[in-house]
């Protein structure tokens, strides 16, 4: 999982010196649980679960203030972006199955609308 | 012309301008005319010749001839005189021993242009040249037999002369390039190909090393054991390929474009197509420059500016 | 040509004592990696390399010959590189003229602080090479090596 | 054919970790010419060297390969080695088998392949080598130093108590550099101008050091031992000889709007000036870019006011030629431009200021006459925020790699000084490290967060807003998990610093190398930190890199036991590997002449025995051996190949490239 936000996101978080001039510029620090230098460190050690399940991801304005002050280039809205994709690529439980189809049919349900639903969920 | 030629020659040996003359004289063939020096009248009306045929190059011989003691007169062409101040500028003619009669000249004719067989004699009549062959005789235009160097003269002038014969003249504007840009516009495997059909051909005889003027060392890079690459003759394809590269690349910025080479080559390869194509390249990266058109300016190799394009633009240029 | 799989460029990389030998010298201090086919030549200054050289490499089966000297306006002996590039612009123009394939010769400026840049060089260089095949227009074949 | 020994060094696991050692020095001992071969744990070691002795000894040897680390590193430890075993020193060839082989490949067998052409390579080059002798060249007994900030004072103070001419060239009016304009300095708290201030008099005083104060150094020529330095000295329109210093014409003159460069423009002065009281030497310059007179030629009051008759305005600029045994770089450094970071508001308030106008600010000869106060409106400031690191420590495209050194150390005094002059001041410090290597740095640092209250925030600033007089900063607390908003009322920020911008085209003329950060570049960062690699240049102070004055003050003592060590030999050893040319086939055409930077070959006509007993007159070349220094650009401008170099001819070379594409 942490490979995947490192190329998700390209964020190398072994750059980051843990300055805090991303949490320092953060307009949104209030709202969030965790803030742009831990989710830095969290990525780093592993904590990716605590990150995607906290309420705090959503908040980000994705106003890369963090991006543009960072020294060192690392990044932290990119990491966090990368995290808020990966919750949604794991909604796949959520999926249309083939198996649910026949259900879900009913003669008012254009064709259409069952092909585009596949396309969306199954891709 | 040859008249006043030899009249002049006789001129400066009785009047004691010099006691010996560096002109021409009939080789093998009576179109195969050769340089020679002459110490007296009776030498000078006997074997002296000038005519379309005098393409040789005397400058050369007077790396030698201006260190033997006294004094040499020496008939110079325009394109001769180039190569002359090249060598006074590399300090290797003793310009105090040499009276340069500055000859002018219209072009010089390529034996091979007339386009006839069991050639005995050619007389020049003003525009046209009347051939005398085993089978009659016939009439060819000068312009028709002109050689292909002298068909792209790049200069009139004589650049250094004592006295002249003969009107100075301007360079010229000619299009000296064309060959070198047909063959640049080749893809690198055609080039190669073509190289190879040509330098195949070399058999050595150095004949090209020993006419050029530019190539004047006292001893060869290709004659010294001390330089790690000598050798006698080109035992393969890289040898063949290896003495021309090295005479090309000793010979930039010092040739004068004098055609000498090719003129010389038993086997007609282009090898003056070399010279121009490192010609070109510096007239277009660094500048017009002509070896031996005046003394002060510095050679191209032996002179630099700090922005200078990259090695790189070989790569980058484009064509092919 | 087709690239033969088992083919491993020779190449040979002049390097100027003063900054080009360190740069290569510093990439080893940093442990960066380029292919083990490209060995060094060590000369005073990038104008010490004679054409001949150049020629010889490719004579004796050199697939590839790079020359790396002090950026311009910092030789060591203030001038050599500006000759160097003029003198390796006209050699590689009359290669190019004569057909030899223009990728096979370079020249890269690599001061004694860039043993990343010298690394990255020589990588892509030999990956050049690599794809251009062994070196057949320009090589004495009285001096192949199987 | 040489009787050739071979040493191939593990250097520990350094090379034979990659390499297998025992097989190379194997199969190289199967080379043509080898005698002996043999492989060692550390050839450089005590025991290593006695080892090649012995074998040469043993086995007669005339050449000696060692497989090692680089030439760069130990050849000349290796030919002293081999000299004192009675082989001539330039019969040894390094194969460099540690940083261009095992360092960089992983792959045993590959790099054991390659370590063996190597030395291959090496062994085909010693076949060639003959043995050389050094000649010697004169050393001018004299010194340059290029700065006349305390690094430049010291080095020039240091030789010149040895006894040697020295010349300081400073491109300002007054000697004395940066450190004038300190006001404290750490970790001991004393005056910078009451320790500096007596250096610049003794240098002033001193009968063997001459100052050319507002001078450049303009061109360079030669080599160690004989520099011969063009300097060239600008106008400064008053006469050095006749001015006394007594400041009257820095009073009359009537153009009084000109910055205060001194005070980094936090004040004003007159187009006329002193940079300040204690200026070395005290002579008066003209600002021609501000001054009536030289721009329109109307005024001229400095002239009638001056007693002494020392207005000059038609001085020009004067050039003058000297000549050096070495030269000393001490060209120091400069806070970077802020103007990539205007997130603290730099451009948009007055009162976010640099560290070094802050030390303006609280110095007793600044515009404030050592009061605090704000520079916007004059009021006392209560807030006080310190930045850290603002262009130190970023990407390269953001700012400077590298660790600026000295701002924890002044941060720390400034915060210091701030709570003991005003305790009624709030000081907050934000930091991402503090650094405090050295004599009694953090016992500093911490007794100005223990007794003087100083607040240390582990944190940057995020921003920094003017809003009613006050400066807004957004600040991080990464210890306290929380962001501060701090309404401060003066933002200082520690610039990192650079090379000062002179470095780069000094370091051109000096062929002396730099890094990418512009710093010169030592000849060994460990064991020759005060040399650059071009002989006869040295460094001293920050232009090597970032240093605070303790630092600094050493390195220049340092540089100054170097110059002191050249000039006190009557001659050096030459490097015997230069160009000779074979007159016999030499054409006399200039060619090699005309390349030559040095100006070492001239031509002689010369006799020579030609055919039937005769003889000829001919110009051939002639090398200086003194003055050359083995480039090689003659050679391969000479057709024939007559000028060859020894120690790198033409047959080595192509040796080599043989033993390689074999």
């Amino acid at each position: 999982m942490i490979d995947t936000i490192k190329r998700i996101s390209g964020v190398n978080p072994r750059k980051c010196m843990k300055c805090g001039k991303c949490t320092a510029s953060c307009p949104a620090f209030d709202r969030m649980q965790f803030h742009p230098h831990q989710f830095v460190d969290m990525v780093e050690n592993g904590r990716i679960d605590e990150l995607m399940n906290s309420e705090g991801i959503d908040f980000c304005l994705s106003c890369f203030a963090c991006v543009e002050r960072c020294p060192r280039n690392v990044e932290p809205a990119k990491v966090i972006e990368a995290v808020r994709l990966a919750v949604i690529r794991q909604q796949g439980g959520a999926h249309l199955t083939p198996d649910e189809i026949p259900a879900l049919l009913d003669d008012e349900l254009p064709q259409q609308a069952i092909t585009a639903a596949f396309r969306k969920y199954r891709k | 012309m040859q008249e006043r030629l030899k009249q002049k020659a006789i001129e400066l040996l009785q009047n004691g301008t010099a006691d010996r003359i560096l002109g021409w004289k009939a080789g093998e063939f009576f179109y195969d005319l050769t340089p020679a020096v002459f110490t007296s009248k009776e030498q000078i009306e006997k074997d002296f010749v000038f005519n379309v045929f005098a393409g040789a190059n005397l400058s050369k011989y007077l790396i030698a001839e201006s260190r033997k003691g006294g004094k040499v007169a020496a008939f110079i062409k325009p394109c001769d005189s180039y190569s002359f101040q090249q060598l006074l500028k590399e300090h290797r003619i003793l310009r105090d021993n040499v009276y340069v009669v500055g000859v002018q000249c219209d072009g010089m004719c390529d034996v091979a242009k007339l386009g006839c067989e069991g050639i005995l004699g050619v007389q020049e009549d003003g525009e046209s040249l009347t051939v005398d062959t085993l089978y009659g005789k016939k009439t060819v235009k000068k312009a028709d037999a002109i050689a292909d160097r002298c068909a792209t003269c790049k200069s009139k002038k004589i650049v250094v002369f004592d006295e002249l014969i003969g009107e100075q003249g301007e360079e010229t504007e000619a299009d000296r390039f064309g060959e070198v840009a047909k063959l640049e516009a080749m893809t690198p495997e055609e080039r190669f190909d073509f190289w190879r059909g040509e330098l195949s051909r070399c058999i050595r005889c150095n004949a090209c090393r020993n006419v050029c003027p530019a190539c004047s060392c006292e001893k060869c890079v290709f004659d010294n054991a001390n330089s790690g690459v000598r050798n006698k003759a080109a035992a393969d394809s890289f040898e063949e390929n290896m003495f021309h590269i090295i005479r090309a690349f000793h010979v930039t910025g010092r040739c004068t474009d004098c055609g000498e080479c090719s003129r010389v080559c038993p086997q007609n390869i282009p090898l003056h197509l070399l010279n121009r194509k490192l010609i070109k390249d510096i007239n277009e990266l660094y500048g017009p420059y002509q070896a031996g058109a005046d003394m002060d300016t510095k050679p191209p190799l032996t002179n630099f500016t700090v922005d200078d394009c990259e090695p790189s633009i070989v790569h980058e240029r484009g064509g092919q | 040509m087709p690239v033969n799989e088992e083919f491993k460029p020779t190449i040979v990389a002049f390097c100027c004592n003063w900054c080009s030998y360190a740069g290569a010298d510093l990439s080893g201090t940093n442990r960066l990696q380029y292919p083990a086919n490209v060995k060094i030549i060590r000369i005073p200054c990038s104008c010490r390399l004679n054409p001949m050289f150049i020629l010889r490499a490719f004579q004796r089966g050199a697939d590839g010959v790079i020359l790396c000297g002090c950026h311009p306006g910092d030789c060591h002996y203030t001038t050599g590189n500006y000759y160097a590039r003029r003198r390796m612009t006209l050699l590689f123009s009359m290669l190019d003229f004569l057909g030899i394939e223009r990728e096979r010769t370079r020249v890269e400026w690599v001061s004694a602080a860039e043993g990343a840049k010298f690394a990255a060089t020589m990588n892509e260089f030999s990956a050049t090479i690599h794809k251009l095949g062994p070196n057949r227009r320009l090589e004495d074949l009285r001096c192949r090596k199987d | 054919m040489q009787r050739v020994g071979v040493f191939v060094c593990w250097c520990g696991s350094n090379i034979a970790a990659t390499v297998d050692v025992e097989k190379v020095a194997e199969v190289l001992a199967k080379e043509p010419g080898v005698v002996f071969s043999t492989n060692y744990q550390y050839m450089c070691s005590q025991a290593g060297q006695e080892m090649i002795q012995e074998s040469i000894r043993k086995y007669n040897l005339t050449g000696v390969v060692i497989c090692s680390c680089s030439p760069r590193m130990h050849e000349n430890t290796f030919r002293k080695t081999c000299e004192k075993a009675g082989l001539n020193p330039y019969m040894v060839e390094i194969a460099n088998i540690r940083e261009q082989c095992s360092w960089i490949h992983k792959d045993k067998d590959t790099a054991t392949e390659k370590a063996i052409i190597l030395g291959r390579a090496a062994i085909a080059k010693v076949h060639l080598n003959a043995p050389l002798t050094a000649g010697t060249s004169p050393v001018k007994k004299r010194a340059l130093v290029i700065g006349g900030g305390i690094a430049g004072i010291q080095t020039a103070l240091d030789i010149a108590d040895a006894g040697f001419d020295v010349d300081i060239v400073e491109k300002e009016p007054t000697i004395g550099g940066k450190m004038t304009q300190i006001d404290k300095t750490f970790p001991t708290l004393d005056c910078a101008a009451c320790i500096l201030t007596p250096k610049m008099v003794d240098a002033a005083q001193n009968e063997r050091i001459h100052i050319y104060s507002y001078s450049e150094v303009s061109s360079v020529r030669g080599f160690v031992g004989n520099f011969k330095v063009t300097i060239k000295k600008k106008a400064r329109f008053v006469d050095e000889t006749k001015c006394t210093g007594c400041g009257l014409c820095t009073e009359k003159c009537p153009q009084k709007k000109v910055p205060n460069l001194f005070n980094l423009g936090l004040d004003n002065r007159r187009a006329i000036y002193i940079p300040f009281a204690q200026a070395v030497p005290k002579v008066a310059t003209i600002d021609a870019d501000y001054c009536t007179m030289l721009k329109s030629g109307k005024c001229g009051v400095c002239s009638k006011v001056c007693t002494a008759g020392a207005i000059d305005y038609q001085q020009k600029d004067a050039f003058i030629e000297q000549e050096y045994g070495a030269i000393v770089v001490a060209t120091g450094f400069n806070p970077i431009k802020l103007d990539k970071y205007d997130e603290f508001a730099y451009s948009q308030s007055p009162d976010v200021v640099t560290s070094l106008e802050f030390e303006r600010l609280m110095n007793a000869a600044g515009p404030t006459g050592g009061t605090l106060l704000r520079p916007s409106d004059g009021q006392h400031p209560h807030t006080i925020v310190f930045v850290q690191c603002v262009g130190s420590r970023c990407d390269d495209s953001k700012g400077k790699p590298y660790c600026s050194k000295i701002c924890c150390m002044y941060t720390a005094k400034h915060a210091m000084l701030c709570r003991e002059k005003y305790p009624d001041t709030d000081v907050y410090v934000f930091y991402i490290d503090v650094r405090t290597p050295g004599k009694n740095f953090d016992e500093f640092y911490r007794r100005a967060v223990e007794e003087y209250g100083v607040h240390y925030v582990k944190g940057m600033v995020g921003k920094v807003v003017p809003e009613n007089g006050k400066l807004k900063v957004q600040a991080s607390d990464l210890i306290g998990n929380q962001q501060l908003h701090i309404d401060a009322d003066m933002v200082v920020l520690a610039a990192a610093i650079e090379p000062d911008k002179s470095a780069r085209p000094l370091a051109t003329m000096l062929t002396a190398s730099m890094d990418t950060n512009d710093f010169f570049t030592e000849a060994h960062p460990k064991l020759r930190p005060v040399e650059s690699p071009t002989a006869g240049i040295f460094l001293s102070g920050a232009c090597q890199g970032p240093k605070d004055i303790p630092e600094t003050v050493a390195q220049a003592s340092a540089a100054a036991a170097k110059v002191i060590g050249l000039l006190n030999k009557d001659h050096l050893i030459c490097n015997p590997c230069t160009a000779t040319p074979d007159e016999m086939m030499c054409n006399g055409c200039s060619s090699c002449e005309k390349v030559c930077p040095y100006g070492a070959i001239t031509y002689i006509d010369k006799e020579f025995r030609g055919p039937n007993r005769t003889t000829l007159i001919r110009r051939v070349a002639q090398v200086n051996p003194a003055v050359c220094q083995g480039c090689g650009a003659c050679t391969v401008a000479c057709p024939s190949g007559a000028m060859d170099l020894k120690g790198f001819s033409n047959k080595q070379i192509m040796a080599e490239v043989d033993a390689i594409c074999r």
